[in-house]
């Protein structure tokens, strides 16, 4: 029996961002967080930010012609000049990060579990990790949403009972947007809210290695 | 299933608030508070004290680099101004604590610099209504900017081996003696600015003093300006304090209001 | 007896150095040199890099942001560009890496964000030739600002938890815990800045990453700037690292040099 | 016996600045060390610093109409704006001042002692002081010098064994420049340099409230 279709990443980025509200202050992680940036309503105002040192930033660029290259948030991504956007220096972008100033911080993660710890940093036949700015984001943002493939490629749990991967952050996960599904993290236990269409409780909890709590109004995603 | 997202949900982010009365209006009691600037009538965020003292908020920790000379700040502190310059509209703490409001300070330059300069915080404190707390001011910044960038605390080497240290952590790095101080977060920070945006983004003219150390330091910053521009206009290089930082925005009044007493 | 002032006993300040060698001469064996950027041919000191790889110093300290990616960068750093806008004068440290010059990396960014890429830096740290200490960007941050501002060392809620925070201190405030990190001074900085005048004061396009974090957090800062223009060009306001912080200022040539191996 | 003539404010900033060399980094304070920028020839690069934020000024401004209110140093007095200057915030002044980026601070004092302790915020008769930038200015500077005069306006001493008032900052002073000549502080004793025109040691000594060593070559001041 094939599994469903998994939610297309645009998608898992219109969940994400379908409760930003006007003057809400975004860090968006690189890779799949990214995409918020692409399916923001141009009539929002939402003021992205990046670790270097950019703050209300909008959509990646993608034509190359455009590119303004001193416009750019990590990873190198040329991005669109908004009116009212501000550079900073590295320090000052995280006086802004770890003096609470964020709003919300969308990461990507490895491995995230009941107690709301995540793991983000490659360790595995590496040598050393790389912790970048997610440390004082998931401890700054008065909301952290981690944004990811449910499972890893090869099929491993990525929503689990306690991390084994080495942690990025404690206790700093409120919410967990994946392609099957949307899941709190409420009192010690991760909490299925809503499912992507065709992936019902149980199987979703077939591939997730910490226990689910079903809510009592769980329902097909919504945007 | 998957719909697409509906449009807006709310209003666009605009930070400018009409009056400075409305901007002050919910600072309460026993509130701890930053006033912003350097004892000029140009770096002062005048008519948000002057708010302040026509709300009546009272037993306030006020941190300000200086505790003020009161009503007859103008006068004094341009006195190198021709007399047609000098601005008839500056305030200064010292008004909040000749009205009695200010419970304790938290500054630099506590009392007049010359034994016939009295002020009135100082008299309220040789009264024994109010209680100081005096550092110098590389602490004080440090202090508030460690508030703005969530540093906890701090061991500085100022101080050690003088009364800003007793009763604090001393401990040595590299042989150095150093104090520990925690950071000075407040529940209002006043400033003053030069130009703003309808996000809140600052740019200050000449020494941006205690007005940028402060601006998000505090759970709300408020911003005296002098003009508001359009979104776009200040430039993303030449901002000082980002938006995020500044919560309200007032406009100053183009024709100077002599009286603290005008609402406005 | 008393005489009037005699005229000018020195040079004027002058503080752009004619070649990139020369800016970097005096780095010796064993120094500790905040590298600044972050990853962008855009705000690397290239150049200055280069100049270091050709000088010659190793058992380097790097301090960076990310440990590079070596002589593969340019490409693979702005393959966003179209072709022929793509800078193909970036060197980042991962060219030192491969050089054999990096004895030890503080970063926030050791190795390769995939399993397939594997940097220059990882390989030398997978032959036990290295070491490394990984930390997260705010705190990396946070200890250079630290170092420019004369902080030994500061409590961050930023690391308890993890293993970060193994070896350190960690101490509650207000119920939360907090690490104490430790002020990254170094014997260099070498950053890059859009103008520079004569006194060293510069000014920065777009982000400002590490380059405005690092410049005054070393003995000697230097900085690769593309434009040196005259003093008073630059306005006070404007100015985001003040001359002071700042001991040398070369300017990077008007035509790209592809090799790092050209004298410059 | 009338005493000798005291040096003149101007002549005791030109002792003080004739050191000074071109791109020194010099806070000065407010009083008597601000003479020092007056008296600094225009052909002359010293950085002048103010701890509100304003750094590479000029000489004070006495014609009014030529008075930028928004170029003024420490106790709201206009300064000249010379091409080159900068304005930060008062955090970046101080981490300037702390991280040891100034070469000389010039401060008034109201007693120093033979343990290059300084005192110079006034308490006596006033319910607390007034630090203002003094702490970090004198711990931060490569080098403090005292510029004040050599006793109070009632002939109290304020050059002593040991400081009575609160210290505002320990073991900082390098140099004493006074009305009756110079002094710098060397392994616990203060050394007499130079003596104003018609003031020998033992005249000195006798207004001096710590023991004074004569140097080998004490000499009248030179400029």
């Amino acid at each position: 029996m094939s599994e469903p279709e998994r939610l297309h990443p645009t998608v898992m980025a219109m969940i994400v961002t379908r409760d930003f509200r006007d003057g809400d202050v975004v860090n968006l992680g690189v890779g799949l967080p990214l995409e918020c940036a692409n399916v923001l309503p141009p009539d929002r105002e939402i003021l992205l930010h990046s670790e270097l040192g950019i703050l209300g930033f909008g959509p990646v660029i993608t034509d190359h012609t455009q590119a303004d290259p001193y416009v750019m948030m990590v990873g190198n991504l040329p991005v669109t000049a908004n009116p009212g956007m501000v550079f900073t220096s590295h320090d000052e972008s995280f006086a802004l990060i770890r003096g609470g100033h964020l709003d919300v911080t969308v990461l990507g993660g490895l491995q995230v579990d009941q107690e709301c710890n995540l793991a983000n940093t490659q360790f595995e036949g590496k040598p050393a990790g790389n912790l970048g700015g997610a440390p004082d984001l998931a401890y700054g943002a008065k909301r952290t949403i981690v944004l990811m493939h449910h499972t890893t490629n090869d099929g491993q749990f990525k929503v689990v009972e306690r991390c084994t991967l080495p942690l990025t952050a404690p206790r700093c996960v409120s919410r967990i947007v994946t392609d099957v599904g949307v899941m709190d993290i409420e009192g010690g236990a991760v909490v299925l809210k809503e499912t992507a269409p065709g992936w019902d409780p149980e199987r979703i909890q077939g591939i997730t290695g910490a226990r689910l709590v079903i809510a009592d109004d769980v329902h097909e995603v919504t945007l | 299933m998957v719909r697409p997202q509906r449009g807006r949900s709310g209003p666009l982010i605009n930070k400018i608030v009409a009056t400075f009365d409305d901007a002050v209006a919910d600072i309460a009691d026993g509130a701890t508070v930053h006033f912003g600037g350097f004892a000029s009538p140009f770096n002062s965020p005048s008519y948000l004290v002057a708010a302040v003292a026509r709300q009546g908020a009272t037993d306030l920790t006020a941190i300000s680099t200086s505790m003020g000379r009161g009503l007859a700040s103008a006068d004094q502190q341009s006195r190198w101004l021709p007399p047609e310059l000098r601005p008839r509209d500056f305030f200064d703490i010292g008004l909040l604590a000749e009205l009695g409001r200010i419970r304790k300070g938290i500054t630099s330059f506590a009392v007049g610099a010359r034994h016939d300069w009295v002020y009135p915080f100082e008299e309220r404190l040789a009264a024994g209504e109010a209680e100081v707390e005096v550092l110098g001011q590389g602490s004080l910044a440090e202090r508030i900017r460690a508030a703005r960038a969530g540093i906890a605390a701090f061991y500085t080497p100022v101080g050690p081996g003088t009364d800003v240290a007793r009763g604090k952590e001393v401990r040595d790095f590299d042989g150095v003696p150093h104090v520990l101080e925690t950071a000075l977060k407040a529940d209002f920070a006043l400033v003053r600015a030069y130009k703003a945006d309808r996000y809140g983004n600052l740019i200050f003219r000449g020494a941006r003093t205690f007005n940028e150390t402060m601006a998000g330091a505090a759970a709300v910053t408020i911003a005296e300006v002098d003009e508001v521009v359009d979104l776009g206009e200040l430039r993303p290089e030449q901002i000082h304090t980002p938006g995020v930082y500044v919560q309200r925005v007032v406009v100053r009044p183009s024709q100077p209001v002599t009286s603290w007493g005008t609402a406005l």
